[in-house]
């Protein structure tokens, strides 16, 4: 009953939240509140025991997004103009026809989603059974990287496209990203140092631990990557992280070292075991364990650079 | 001695050799080859030239004379040779190699139509010596020349098409046939009436049967006088040939087509008699009498259609009356186109020959006539022949009143040379041609009684005539129009069409269709130039 | 009901006000969000539907949903940093159609 | 091996023309003399295979290339005597108009691409003319209307571009409706070579489907129609005046006109076969049609004030003759019908090049403007004269010939109005031809011309092609009997191919 | 465990991506000759696997050794041998052509962005025309429009922006119906795997929605009316490269998928209604097309229209796969129409780009009296149009014939009717372009700016797509040979 009940709070709450991110009139009012809803959807993650999905959904989907939302927001928003300039909403009809078409959408889907019987078999009842022979004891890694592993490097590449993808629409330099930092040789906020050597290296530990634990439990290269792109953010926040207009050497090497790695592993499969993307025989945990530290930095860099909307950074510490 | 058989080609090729001589540089070896060139033509009256087989020529070309044609070669080489020489030594007007170089032309295509043993180098013949006609007639280029010319042309052409028609229904049941079956054809033909018809209405208007007879009144007078010789004297007869070429004679007795044939033939004779006494110009009387005496010769073929059994006799009889008509026309046109101050001298004997008077080759091919008429309408055409001498007396008469002074000017010698020529041979060749064809109508015509017969009615005309030319102060002469009835039916046709589009249009104005056109007609939106 | 399938009509839910917002709200960071609800709403359809077998839960479900997350933030980002230099560019915080 | 290098020889000619267009539009607008020994070499060579080809076909080898382009459908070039009456035609006439295309467009820009699409569009009159089957008739009667676009407009300013647009919106929807019927016809009866005397399968379909049957033929007559230019779909052909000379002479004798002809005589004759067009009630109204369109054309033309729009609808008239022997159905009218695809040819290119000298020399499009060109102008004047005499079927001339068969033909089964028509046309090109023939010799000058350069009236390259053709028409005419004229390949062609009729 | 399939199929994903990331890491302009060999790699690549899949048929690879519903197949039959190929020859033009097109003056820091973006996309691209599992079809289409995106906006305008962000959106919702789609259908079947989802799936409401809902997504992907709005803006305003890429195989890998999807995942609901829907949308938007690419006055636009115009062919396969009669031709039809219309749209859109490069303009009135510099360009534009109108001697008018065959075998006279209408109408936009082409100067207009020189390889690159396409229309039967191969059986 209590379950029935919290699962009916989630619920309400994360239905409450959609709606007021869409209907609030204020634009930022919405940008927070989506962060919020993103918070809430990790705990249904965890509620529906995925608690991988939590952990990625809060650092990523809350975290990343809300941050980026928060950025575009205030560039989008400059502090002269006041209140939102909102294009005149849609006719009356118009809307009505969307709201039309939305409940018909969510009718069909509801009706569809009730309709559906579990199947006998599912794929995911077969991996679970021949688990064992994926060389990692957690399920989601092994679908993640053995059995389904070209979606996971396909998944990477989509990441590194869309890095591409903003430095061919970047904007200069000065503008991009969460936009000047106010004078930093100013009053920086006195406990700004302080929190920067505390927290930065806790989350680098944090984040090698993700990344180790996520052959046996919820973890892996996605959770850590998200961290060390939070750790990223924060240093760009507080401009220990310069934005630089060219991408060092080093930092392409990042940006590409994991897929270019996990490509390698995947040709030599085919040599060596019998398929791409196939480990040899008992090599398969140290050799995920080696693509998933080089996915890490391939998904954190990528996430920080978009975030900074600089090509590069460049450690400017004090 | 038997000609070689290529040599038949040789009158259609030495005239169109000439033509091309006077348009190069050898003018006066052109000229001089012109003049005899259509001698060449009686090569085919030897007796051993039997026929020419071309078959890689247009539809497999066939050449042989038979007695028609042999007949209206021993015509046509001197009358045409008179005219050529006439005109080569004579013409002295412009554009004179023009002339010559279309008489040769249509020397030639009548050569072709004369010698055609097939089916589709008659037809080919005869369109071209129809085309070949129309420089002559507008050689002078005035206006009054090119309206005759286009009436000519006009009239010719809308015949031609009915030719057309029957040769094409000829050559679809028998293919291109020889001319010598073409007869039998038409006569098995399904469509024989249709046939027959067109045949006839086809080569009427070259032979000048009223009321087609139009355009050969306009065309003498505008034509010059060697062209109007050999119109007169030749290209008319053209028309027999393609009558005795196609139509049954012989075959099928056709009753109502011959009847109306003869009565056509006789009307025109009748009407162009009357109608040729009111002209003012000689050229224009002589076109009368040629009308005249193409209406006698329509009746002979009229006769032969009627009753197949006397088709030979009427065939001699129109090669005699034929060859004796060319003589003395193409003397009297040629005589016309002296200046001298006697010229009527000249003229006499050749008049006196077409009235018939006893002696000349006139009685002969009259004789003829009546003995072919006799047989078959029993004495019914006698005296209308009586009359029709007279009426002919009574125009020549005119026509000797008119043409008798010359203006005095100088005769070059070959134009005198070539009307002595021809007058000599009317006289002799004549009775040749009638005693190698029908002796018995040469034996006929020597009788005394039918002499006297030939005299009665030369005298009723001369007396007519002189009364005529007593009275003249105070009758006056009825004026009728050169080609009578064509002239004011185009008169008309000019005014109705101009009423016509004046209604059209104001129809148009009324239902408001479109704006009224400017008054110019609108230059069409052609092409910017450089296309 | 079991609680799989509460959530899947919650998911359905979610898809709807996802849909509604994109299509009503005309602001390109209002539209961004509401691609994101939907993305959220697929995801948690996923999820619950791997929820559904008493036994076990099916990981394939998560693993794509682990994958969808990292497409979706870098399509956002890719969207976000595109609407940016498109304002920069047209001073429009709209798609020029939408202009009434 | 003789056999195998004789069935080469249909694509050997027909990429020769492809590869002449190909180098000439490579060499580009500079390079005129070369441009012009490939032309000359390009049109010679083509001229001489197809020589070759008509040997073979007389020694009774079969010339024959196929290749499969589609799963149901092959391109199959076949040189048959029909396709090589109109080959050598082509051929010939391309060599010809060649040399005058080189005379006449001389300081003229865009050459390259001229030439280019000229070489074009012999290839794909070749091809229509060696045509096996109906889809590979249909490519190349296609390729035809879009080689032949670039020409009609070659001038390029305003007028040309709304004659092409006027051309392909007839064309093209030729081209559909043939589209259309060629695949229906496929879908039917399937992949069929074309046989004189009528695909039998076509024949049994046609039992099955009368309807469907019918319905397919008007369509396929449809799309030939246009080119043909039958009445009412012969609007494009005068709007085409526009373009140079040269073209007018390629569209109206040598390609396009001759194209949709000769689709009507492969749809009738070996398609369906006469006897069963004439069951589907079809032959009478196409005969009818034609018959409309020779009167049609000639009283249109009679309304012309400019000689190349009378010439272009002289053509319309022209044409349907070879219409109207196909669809009088007797052998003698197909004959006649064959030898006045020839004919017309000979005749008609002969009067466009003399038109385009004179607008080229003297500067004159309009008739009224033309008196006392003969005296200027003699050698061009007397050819423009033979071959209007010869479109007036004077006898001599290979005009008659064409008429005289088709006469007889028609009269053979029984259409005696044909002989109507004739005549009625007969009449007609008098009225419209002759008055042009009096005003060039019997009038005197009335505009003042550039005088003569030297002592040729023209340049040669003008001159020689319009004496070659007008003594062309005139041996067509004369030698008309012998085995080697059109006349006589036409004959052959009939009595081998077509018995049945 | 073992593979099961040519090792060609994984490498035609693995080479470009490889060689896109290389690019990267060197930096363009260290390495300009390393996109070539890279792209000549990937085309070897396609090479083998088409040879094996004509050779022995449909090839199955399991990457990492796992069979399906487990891991992921790519699988490549004589349809996808097709397209992979078709991919290789546009691909490999673009890539040259792009060399000098980036290479000069101002286009020149894009150059660094735009050969790992086109790289990545071609591997994308391969990846989706290999794939067979539904999400990692999801992911492949996720990662050509994120590639797609910044390609249209490379070159900054307004314009480009503007259709960049259009793109963008609906792509993006696109893929979420799509992925919602899949979501479903893994839920009622258990499987992700395309034919094992056709072999469960049945005909019951869920999956009818599942594959509304993925139809919907692909449709818009596809361009097809009425989602076609974001394509015209996208296309024309995206530079030469990118624009022949789009309108060649992007959009095209849509309508591909469409295709798949419901000849292969839901034969079952393939019933005559649901035909007639999207080959009643598949007439619309080759009506439609064509009549809007009759009213543009640039050149670029013309050309987008059309794209919008063809890809509505293929669509009529649908309601005539249903019709035992029509079913093989026109599935010949339709697959050879896809292909020929790539080739012949890349060289368009890449003649179009010369023109727009020397010119400076694509405005179709300035085409008059064209400089002759630019007549090979025009000549390929021309050809390239002439396939567009499915007119003889090209692969467009093969296609055309046999869709048409089987609309009349079938008697389908309304699909018949739209595609003869479609070539006229194709002739009335193609030929009004190429009028303005052949048109003199007008006299009265001052001498226009000299064209600016055009270097070789960009002049040649379209003439040589355009000739694939007549080599093409010369025979159609090695291609069809090789799309039996693996043909579903009702269209075999």
């Amino acid at each position: 009953m209590i379950d029935r009940a919290f699962d009916l709070l989630l619920i309400g709450g994360m239905l409450g939240l959609a709606v007021q991110v869409v209907a609030s009139r204020a634009l930022f009012r919405s940008v927070v509140l989506f962060i919020a809803l993103g918070l809430l959807m990790a705990v249904v993650w965890a509620r529906l025991a995925a608690p991988d999905l939590a952990l990625a959904e809060a650092a990523i989907g809350a975290g990343l997004t809300g941050a980026l939302l928060l950025a575009a927001y205030r560039a989008l928003q400059p502090a002269g103009e006041a209140g939102d300039a909102e294009p005149a909403a849609l006719p009356r009809r118009w809307a009505l026809v969307a709201a039309v078409l939305s409940g018909a959408l969510v009718a069909a889907i509801g009706w569809a989603v009730l309709g559906l019987e579990p199947p006998a078999a599912s794929a995911g009842r077969e991996a679970l059974a021949r688990l064992g022979e994926s060389g990692v004891k957690s399920p989601i890694t092994a679908v993640l990287l053995s059995f389904r592993a070209v979606d996971t490097l396909a998944e990477v590449v989509v990441l590194f496209a869309a890095f591409l993808g903003a430095r061919v629409v970047a904007e200069p330099l000065g503008r991009a990203g969460p936009g000047p930092r106010p004078d930093p040789a100013g009053g920086e906020p006195v406990l700004m140092p302080l929190l920067l050597r505390v927290t930065v290296p806790m989350g680098v530990l944090v984040a090698g631990y993700l990344l180790w634990s996520g052959g046996h439990q919820p973890g892996g290269a996605f959770q850590a990557g998200a961290v060390l792109a939070a750790l990223g953010v924060l240093l760009r926040l507080t401009g220990r992280l310069q934005p630089v207009a060219e991408t060092s050497p080093a930092e392409r090497l990042a940006l590409v070292g994991g897929i270019v790695l996990f490509s390698a592993i995947g040709l030599a499969g085919a040599g060596m075991a019998s398929a791409v993307l196939a480990y040899p025989e008992g090599w398969a945990y140290t050799l995920i364990l080696l693509i998933e530290t080089g996915l890490t930095l391939a998904i954190a860099l990528p996430l920080t650079l978009l975030f900074s909307g600089s090509a590069g950074l460049r450690w400017r510490g004090r | 001695m038997s000609v070689p058989e290529p040599l038949l080609l040789l009158p259609i090729l030495a005239p169109l050799v000439a033509a091309a001589l006077l348009g190069g540089r050898a003018r006066r070896l052109g000229a001089g080859l012109l003049a005899v060139a259509p001698l060449t033509g009686l090569l085919a009256l030897a007796p051993g030239a039997q026929a020419l087989e071309l078959p890689w020529l247009l539809l497999g070309t066939r050449l042989a004379p038979d007695t028609l044609a042999r007949a209206l070669l021993a015509l046509t080489a001197p009358v045409a040779a008179a005219a050529c020489l006439a005109a080569a030594g004579g013409y002295a007007g412009p554009r004179r190699s023009g002339l010559l170089a279309a008489l040769a032309a249509t020397v030639a295509a009548l050569m072709g139509l004369l010698l055609a043993a097939d089916l589709a180098t008659l037809y080919f013949a005869y369109s071209a010596m129809t085309l070949a006609a129309y420089p002559l007639v507008v050689h002078a280029r005035t206006p009054e020349a090119f309206r005759a010319g286009r009436i000519y042309l006009t009239m010719a052409l809308l015949a031609e098409a009915a030719v057309l028609a029957a040769v094409l229904l000829i050559a679809a049941e028998a293919g291109n046939v020889a001319l010598a079956e073409a007869p039998a054809a038409v006569a098995g033909h399904d469509r024989r009436g249709l046939l027959v018809g067109l045949i006839l209405v086809g080569f009427a208007v070259k032979a000048g049967v009223v009321p087609l007879h139009a355009w050969l009144a306009l065309a003498h007078p505008v034509a010059p006088v060697p062209a109007s010789a050999l119109l007169s004297a030749l290209l008319v007869k053209a028309a027999l040939v393609g009558w005795w070429r196609l139509l049954p004679l012989g075959e099928a007795a056709l009753p109502g087509l011959g009847a109306a044939l003869v009565v056509a033939g006789l009307l025109s004779s009748l009407y162009a008699g009357l109608v040729g006494v009111t002209q003012r110009r000689p050229k224009t009387v002589l076109a009368y009498s040629t009308v005249s005496q193409m209406g006698l010769m329509t009746v002979l073929t009229g006769l032969a259609l009627l009753q197949p059994a006397a088709a030979p006799a009427a065939g001699a009889a129109l090669a005699v009356f034929a060859v004796h008509h060319g003589l003395a026309k193409g003397a009297l046109f040629l005589g016309c186109g002296l200046h001298g101050r006697r010229r009527g001298w000249y003229l006499l004997p050749p008049a006196l020959a077409l009235a018939g008077a006893p002696g000349t080759s006139g009685v002969l091919a009259k004789a003829g006539l009546k003995e072919v008429s006799a047989s078959v309408a029993e004495a019914a055409l006698g005296p209308l022949l009586f009359i029709l001498s007279a009426l002919t007396t009574l125009l020549l008469a005119r026509f000797l009143a008119l043409a008798w002074r010359g203006d005095g000017g100088l005769d070059p010698l070959p134009q005198r040379l070539a009307v002595l020529a021809l007058v000599a041979l009317g006289l002799v060749l004549p009775w040749g041609v009638g005693l190698r064809l029908a002796p018995a109508a040469v034996a006929y015509a020597l009788q005394p009684g039918v002499l006297a017969d030939a005299l009665l009615p030369v005298i009723a005309g001369a007396a007519v005539a002189a009364g005529a030319f007593a009275l003249r102060g105070r009758v006056g002469m009825p004026r009728v129009p050169e080609g009578d009835w064509i002239k004011p039916a185009l008169l008309a046709g000019v005014r109705l069409g101009r009423a016509a589009r004046r209604g059209w249009r104001a129809a148009r104005r009324a239902s408001g269709l479109s704006a009224p056109r400017s008054g110019s007609l609108r230059r069409s939106p052609g092409p910017p130039p450089g296309a | 009901m079991t609680q799989a399938g509460l959530y899947t009509l919650a998911a359905s839910a979610l898809a709807g006000i996802g849909v509604y917002g994109l299509i009503v709200r005309r602001h390109l960071l209002r539209r961004i969000l509401a691609l994101n609800l939907l993305g959220n709403a697929v995801f948690l359809l996923l999820v619950a539907l791997a929820r559904r077998h008493p036994g076990y839960v099916d990981p394939v479900p998560h693993a794509m949903v682990l994958t969808g997350i990292v497409v979706a933030v870098s399509a956002t980002a890719l969207a976000l940093v595109l609407a940016r230099r498109y304002y920069a560019e047209t001073g429009l915080r709209h798609l020029p159609e939408d202009e009434g | 091996m003789m056999a195998a290098a004789y069935g080469l020889l249909p694509l050997a000619a027909l990429l020769t023309a492809v590869a002449t267009a190909a180098i000439v539009f490579a060499l580009g607008d500079a390079r005129r003399r070369q441009r012009t020994f490939w032309n000359l070499f390009g049109a010679g060579t083509k001229l001489a295979l197809v020589l070759l080809m008509a040997h073979g076909v007389l020694q009774g080898h079969t010339l024959e290339v196929a290749w499969p382009a589609l799963p149901g459908a092959t391109l199959r070039l076949v040189a048959d005597p029909l396709a090589l009456l109109f080959a050598v035609l082509s051929s010939l006439l391309w060599l010809i108009t060649t040399v005058y295309a080189i005379a006449y467009l001389e300081g003229s820009g865009q050459r390259a691409r001229f030439f280019g699409f000229f070489s074009l569009c012999v290839a794909a009159t070749f091809g229509v003319a060696l045509a096996g089957n109906p889809f590979t008739f249909f490519c190349f009667y296609e390729l035809l209307t879009l080689a032949t676009y670039p020409l009609v407009v070659h001038r390029g300013h305003s007028a040309a571009l709304a004659a092409g647009r006027t051309y392909l919106g007839y064309t093209l929807g030729g081209g559909a409706a043939l589209l259309a019927g060629t695949a229906a016809l496929y879908v039917a009866v399937g992949e069929q070579p074309f046989t004189p005397g009528g695909m039998p399968a076509v024949a049994e379909w046609a039992d099955r489907a009368p309807v469907a049957a019918t319905a397919v033929l008007a369509l396929l007559l449809g799309g030939v129609a246009v080119k043909a230019a039958l009445f009412p779909l012969q609007g494009w052909l005068p709007a085409a005046m526009v373009a140079p000379a040269p073209v007018s002479a390629l569209l109206h004798a040598v390609a396009v006109v001759k194209a949709g002809a000769f689709g009507v005589v492969r749809i009738i004759e070996d398609t369906y076969g006469y006897a069963l067009a004439a069951e589907l009630h079809v032959t009478p109204v196409l005969s009818a049609l034609a018959a409309v369109t020779i009167v049609y054309g000639s009283v249109r033309a009679l309304a012309q004030a400019e000689l190349k729009r009378r010439l272009a609808f002289s053509t319309v008239s022209q044409v349907s003759f070879i219409t109207l022997g196909v669809a009088a159905g007797s052998q003698l009218a197909l004959i006649g019908g064959l030898a006045h695809l020839v004919h017309q040819g000979l005749m008609k290119i002969t009067l466009f090049f003399c038109a385009g000298n004179y607008a080229e020399t003297l500067g004159e499009h309009r008739i009224d403007a033309l008196n006392g060109a003969g005296r200027r102008m003699p050698v061009t004047s007397a050819a423009f004269t033979v071959a209007a005499l010869g479109m007036m079927g004077a006898p001599p001339l290979a005009g008659f010939i064409s008429k005289w068969y088709l006469g007889i033909g028609a009269l053979a089964q029984g259409q005696g109005w044909v002989i109507g028509v004739l005549v009625a046309s007969t009449l007609l090109n008098a009225a419209y031809f002759l008055p042009i023939l009096r005003r060039l010799w019997l009038l005197p000058a009335t505009r003042d011309w550039p005088a003569r350069a030297g002592r040729a009236e023209a340049h040669r390259g003008l001159l020689d092609p319009v004496l070659l053709t007008a003594t062309a028409v005139l041996l067509a005419g004369l030698l008309a009997a012998t085995p080697l004229s059109p006349l006589g390949w036409a004959a052959r062609i009939v009595e081998q191919g077509y018995p049945g009729l | 465990m073992a593979a099961g399939g040519a090792l060609s199929l994984p490498l035609a994903f693995l080479l470009p991506l490889l060689t896109a990331l290389v690019v990267f890491l060197l930096g363009a302009r260290r390495a300009p000759w390393l996109p070539g060999i890279g792209a000549l790699a990937t085309v070897a690549a396609v090479a083998d696997a088409v040879r094996h899949v004509a050779a022995h048929g449909p090839q199955a690879y399991h990457l990492g050794g796992w069979m399906p519903p487990l891991g992921v197949e790519l699988y490549a039959d004589g349809l996808a041998a097709l397209m992979l190929a078709m991919t290789a020859a546009v691909g490999l033009a673009v890539t040259a052509y792009a060399g000098p097109y980036l290479h000069d003056g101002h286009h020149h820091q894009e150059a660094e962005r735009f050969w790992p973006l086109w790289l990545v996309q071609w591997a994308a691209l391969n990846g989706t025309f290999l794939a067979a599992d539904l999400f990692n079809l999801y992911i492949m289409l996720e990662l050509v429009t994120l590639t797609a995106v910044p390609l249209v906006a490379i070159t900054g305008d307004r314009a480009s922006l503007g259709a960049a962000m259009r793109y963008l959106l609906l792509a993006l919702l696109a893929s979420l119906a799509y992925l919602l789609g899949v979501a479903l259908l893994y839920g009622g079947t258990g499987t992700l795997h395309l034919r094992q989802v056709g072999e469960l799936v049945g005909a019951g409401g869920p999956a009818a929605v599942a594959a509304a809902l993925i139809t919907a997504g692909l449709l818009l992907k596809g361009a097809i009316f009425p989602l076609h709005t974001w394509l015209v803006p996208a296309h024309s305003n995206a530079p030469a490269p990118a624009s022949a890429v789009l309108s060649a195989l992007v959009v095209q890998a849509g309508v591909y998928l469409v295709l798949r999807l419901w000849l292969w995942t839901f034969p079952a609901l393939l019933s005559p209604a649901v035909g007639w829907l999207l080959g009643g949308l598949g007439a619309a938007s080759v009506l439609y097309g064509s009549l809007q690419a009759l009213r543009q006055s640039r050149l670029k636009p013309v050309i987008a229209y059309s794209t919008v115009a063809q890809l509505g062919y293929p669509l009529l396969l649908l309601p005539l796969a249903a019709v035992p009669a029509a079913a093989a031709q026109a599935w010949q039809g339709a697959a050879y129409y896809i292909v020929a219309h790539g080739l012949a749209k890349a060289g368009a859109f890449l003649a179009a780009g010369n023109i727009r490069y020397s010119l400076g303009h694509d405005r179709l009135a300035g085409l008059r009296g064209i400089a002759p510099e630019l007549s090979v360009s025009v000549l390929a534009l021309g050809l390239a149009f002439v396939s567009l109108m499915g007119l003889p001697p090209t692969a467009g008018f093969l296609a055309k014939w046999q869709l048409l065959s089987g609309a009349l075998g079938g008697g389908q006279w309304p699909w018949a009717a739209v595609i003869v209408l479609g070539g006229l109408l194709a002739a009335g936009y193609g030929l009004r372009v190429l009028a303005m082409a052949l048109a003199a100067a007008p006299s009265d207009e001052p001498v226009r700016r000299p064209p600016q020189r055009l270097p070789r390889r960009m002049v040649a690159v379209p003439l040589l797509l355009a000739l694939a396409v007549y080599l093409l229309g010369v025979s159609a039967v090695p291609a069809l040979r090789l799309l039996e191969q693996g043909a579903p059986e009702a269209l075999g």
